[in-house]
């Protein structure tokens, strides 16, 4: 925990607050797949990409983490999966509806240095947080998510908006390439690893154990973002820990010490 | 803000007011400044320590419950010496007590921590012994569910300091009343009802069409625990003579009113905060302005002077 | 329906699937039968009873909680010999499995019970001894907590009858797993893990400026009792042989594979069928759709012969 | 419990049911009164006066019970005093809101025999039955029923738009009669008693213990409706009982032997 300050050395994320903020809309960009559209401007302005809110829903005993997935002005977008009993009630909530989030949480992706090329990987719903730093640091990055199928697409409906070369792959092949995105990351980190100064992964844990070892074995930097069931989201109650490779340091806290960490920091 | 004198002396610690944070939900007392002003609070109680460092257990740790959530920390924590030399100073700075909790291995560990607490002495207003930890396979519940290996805890701790002592109970015990007792005998200050409850989040796995499971074993804290500690502490108040600190699913003010008003002193709150991380900060105003509705013009009036410490005590 | 088994034999009772109303929250089995058909339930536990009728404890009885609710009936029973005259013929033209459940004030009214029941045989399928009501003063907990006052009272019963004998434990205690072995070693048949936790409501009270309250004191039952009987339920399975009716805060299917996954053979449900009196007759459905899903033809299949019974046990 | 025929002789409750019924509409009656108009065919059209229906209220873990106010053709009302978790949720609901309810559940007042004169009193909220009963008996019925204050009366409309002749009384003076029902009752007792064959009552306890107490002393037959906690709401979990009078029956179910009972049998 002593270490938080070394692993994210570019910057200290501000203090978190708490805001009571409204929905603005939701839009469904696939199966299960939703936009929530929220008017948030203290914590939409001071988000960084790969930060989190978190969401009280009703009555559950514990807040949901999501990743911003655009800030823009007041507006505050979160792209979700519709999954178990706090997401499935999020469905529900009208424009209007109050929004109680405490955000932004965590350390995000370092951002780019000047001239710095990133890949953005992500998989599925993972493309949220990779999203906002693509639409943040457009001239910097190019982007490899994948779907399990063609109508998942659209929840990189951001990325794309902001202008970023993005190659779609999906399992099923009905849009993109056919396959995972190790695939194609595989193939470019092959051809010139020099070309990537640093890779940017979100998605499931075995897709980013595998972009982690890619990334090694190559010689290039990457960052993850993890996620970990969340009690506090503040990083006082150690519920959230993933082991490191770092003896002095058996654990770390996605919520306060990531959710964005060095790959090689992460014991998978 | 009413004016009301909320504050209460619980077996030696000085209060301003009764509202405290639970253990192991508030980290060290600086992480949530920004949410939430420790100086309003009564008190925290810092995350288990123990003398040597320990990692804690392996993930999974959490998981959500009806009404509430399950916990196998494992006590992770610095250990005494990162404490005293990197957490303490920041505790000094606080303008509201601190109450260090402690486990241990064997009972002379938590003879040790005590000893060392005491030569310490301010900023730490009070220690609280956790003999009621569901998560950990030594240095846990082993300690508080013999009141004879209770008493022999107890006593040697209380040896070793003056600080106020505090003893940490378990729900999950055939007779909380006879541990209570054997604390007393040995020395506490005050009793503290109650720790986690064992409990299991379950989640079924079906290998082909074979049904097996992923289980996490854990201490059950929220809203779900509020009428097992209750029910403790309202058992503890008929027998037990030392100040009873309240725990267990607090998440409003009327909830405070219900631990007050069957025999606490004073209440620690947990689960609800992660919730709502703004309500401790909140709870001491609310507090007051309920009393002033009812005309009291301090705690002491609407609890007792016994209750609340103080010179008629 | 789908025609997947669902049969189960839990220590001798033969039950056409593992749902079953607990005790206490089906009365003696005809109550609900316009709100829920009896013979679509694997069996029905029927109120606690005992030798004498029992007028139970003075009002108020029960409370909402958290997930939940407390009640404190304390027994109230028509007493045995109304039971096997008024009730037992009723009971009889029902096509669903009769488990008794019964207290007694001393071990040799377990005995005693045990005795006439075994007597009447048919319609009663077993017997489930109750010595984990926290709401008596006399023939409740005081008989679960302590291993050898519980052995002997099991090996008494025993003695009595050859009928299946299920002993319920309480989940207040510090270690249920002891508890079920000397049930085991006693000759019990089946654990059924649990009944409810002790717990209370409190409802402040002032008398002008001064706080106190009203305390109901009773067992926890419902949706917050769910993480602590899973607990129950999967220590037990570590140790113990016997198969083992996992009864706490079930209210859905999925509920109902969260106790087999872990090592029920059979669960009971009380308090949900409050909230939905059709849950009941919707669950054996529910689950025989489910494992249909999974391609089994058996619940034995999903299980395991040896959890469910049957020739390989 | 094996009492339960004697205690009713005049018809056995026809058995209940769920239904799966519809809100058309709420009304506010009065502060932090509102009458909830639902849809609910089976149960409208069986229901008798006295007896109750049991609401479940979202996730809260027991149903609520609340006497039938009003029952006509496939509408069902109730009258209900937002005071607690429950009722406050129920002022939430806007038409087309499920209600899943259960009933009719227990046995009302016995329908009153030819020639019949009954008065009916309430108290506050326990207007509820008594109203259903005047709409139904309107011929056989007056009425005393009491409020704190004026604007509370609107809890009574259903007995008003029935034609009973009804008395008012408020605490407060503001409306009607100032004081209690009880004042009104035995002035007419104390006037005839022979005028009035029998007094059904509704409302807070030491209301009934009173009327009952009246009742007794001038030798007429009294009903009184009973509240209690309820659990089952159908006879099985022995949570709502309350003292009788007699020794053979040490407590009466209020969901199964009651909510109506004669006002002789309960040990006040
Ligand atoms: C830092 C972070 C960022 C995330 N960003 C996104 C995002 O942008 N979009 C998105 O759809 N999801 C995201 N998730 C996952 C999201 O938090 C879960 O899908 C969500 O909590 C599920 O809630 P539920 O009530 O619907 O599911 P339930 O299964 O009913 O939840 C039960 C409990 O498990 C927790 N939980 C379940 N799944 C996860 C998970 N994958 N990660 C962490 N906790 C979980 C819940 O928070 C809750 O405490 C993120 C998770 C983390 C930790
Ligand atoms: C047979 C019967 C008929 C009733 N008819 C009416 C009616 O027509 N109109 C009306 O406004 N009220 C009626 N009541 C009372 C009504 O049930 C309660 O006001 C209501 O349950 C309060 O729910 P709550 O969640 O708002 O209150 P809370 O206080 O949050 O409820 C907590 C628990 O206490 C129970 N409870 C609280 N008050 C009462 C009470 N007075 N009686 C029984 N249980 C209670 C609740 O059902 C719940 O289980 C009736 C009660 C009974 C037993
Ligand atoms: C994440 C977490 C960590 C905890 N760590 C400790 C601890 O280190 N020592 C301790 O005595 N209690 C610990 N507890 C127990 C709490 O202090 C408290 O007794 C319990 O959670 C019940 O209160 P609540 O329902 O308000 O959370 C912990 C609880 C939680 C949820
Ligand atoms: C109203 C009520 C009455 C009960 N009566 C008995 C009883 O007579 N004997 C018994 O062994 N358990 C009794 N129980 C306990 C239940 O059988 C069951 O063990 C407990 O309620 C937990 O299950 P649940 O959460 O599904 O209700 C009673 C429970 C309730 C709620
Ligand atoms: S969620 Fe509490 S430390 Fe991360
Ligand atoms: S509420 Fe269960 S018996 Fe009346």
């Amino acid at each position: 925990m002593s270490r938080r300050a070394p692993l994210h050395p570019p910057f200290e994320a501000e203090a978190p607050g708490m805001e009571h903020a409204v929905l603005l809309g939701q839009r469904a960009v696939g199966p299960d797949l939703a936009v929530a559209e929220i008017a948030a401007p203290r914590t939409a302005s001071r988000a960084q990409p790969g930060q989190f809110v978190h969401l009280r829903i009703e009555e559950l005993p514990l807040r949901r983490p999501f990743s911003v997935y655009h800030a823009a002005g007041e507006r505050l977008e979160i792209l979700y999966r519709v999954k178990g009993r706090g997401t499935t009630r999020m469905t529900r909530w009208v424009p209007g509806t109050d929004v109680d989030l405490v955000g932004p949480l965590g350390h995000g992706f370092a951002p780019p240095a000047p001239g710095e090329r990133v890949v953005l990987v992500g998989g599925g719903i993972g493309v949220a947080p990779l999203a906002f730093y693509g639409a943040r640091y457009p001239e910097h990055c190019a982007a490899i998510v994948g779907f399990g199928t063609a109508a998942e697409v659209g929840a990189s409906d951001r990325l794309l908006q902001a202008g970023v070369a993005t190659l779609v792959t999906t399992e099923d092949g009905s849009a993109g390439q056919a396959g995972l995105v190790t695939a194609p990351l595989a193939a470019q980190l092959a051809a010139d690893p020099a070309r990537i100064d640093r890779i940017l992964a979100c998605g499931p844990e075995p897709m980013l154990a595998a972009v982690a070892r890619l990334a090694e074995q190559h010689g290039v930097a990457c960052e993850v973002a993890l996620e970990r069931e969340m009690a506090c989201g503040t990083g006082v109650c150690l519920g959230c820990v993933v082991p490191t490779t770092d003896p002095g340091q058996p654990y770390l806290r996605v919520c306060a010490d990531g959710p964005v960490v060095p790959a090689g920091l992460v014991r998978w | 803000m009413t004016g009301v004198d909320l504050s209460v002396d619980v077996g030696g610690v000085r209060l301003k007011n009764p509202v405290l944070a639970a253990s192991g939900t508030f980290g060290y007392g600086l992480e949530l400044a920004p949410l939430v002003d420790p100086a309003l609070l009564g008190g925290f109680v810092t995350k288990g320590l123990t003398l040597a460092a320990r990692a804690g257990n392996a993930p999974r740790r959490i998981a959500e419950a009806p009404g509430g959530m399950i916990n196998r920390i494992g006590l992770q924590n610095v250990g005494l010496e990162v404490f005293l030399q990197e957490k303490l100073p920041e505790l000094a700075r606080l303008d509201t007590a601190v109450i260090v909790n402690v486990s241990g291995d064997t009972a002379p560990d938590y003879a040790a921590l005590a000893g060392r607490l005491d030569a310490v002495g301010a900023p730490i207003a009070g220690i609280e012994l956790n003999v009621s930890c569901p998560n950990v396979a030594r240095g846990g519940r082993e300690f508080g569910t013999d009141p004879e290996v209770l008493f022999e805890l107890v006593a040697a701790a209380r040896s070793r300091t003056r600080l106020p002592l505090w003893v940490k109970l378990s729900p999950a015990v055939t007779d909380i009343v006879e541990l209570a007792a054997a604390a007393e005998s040995a020395g506490a200050d005050a009793i503290v009802a109650v720790n986690t409850a064992p409990a299991a989040f379950v989640e079924p796995v079906w290998e082909g069409s074979r049904l097996s499971a992923r289980i996490l074993r854990g201490g059950l804290s929220g809203q779900g625990l509020k009428p097992i500690a209750l029910r403790a502490v309202a058992d503890l108040r008929r027998t037990v003579r030392l100040p009873i600190v309240g725990v267990g699913g607090i998440g409003s003010v009327s909830d405070v009113f219900e631990f007050l008003a069957i025999g606490a002193s004073a209440v620690q709150i947990g689960t609800a905060s992660f919730a709502d991380p703004q309500l401790l900060g909140r709870l001491p105003g609310e507090l007051a302005a309920a009393l002033a509705e009812r005309g009291c013009a301090s705690l002491a009036e609407a609890l007792g002077r016994d209750r609340v410490g103080g010179r008629e005590r």
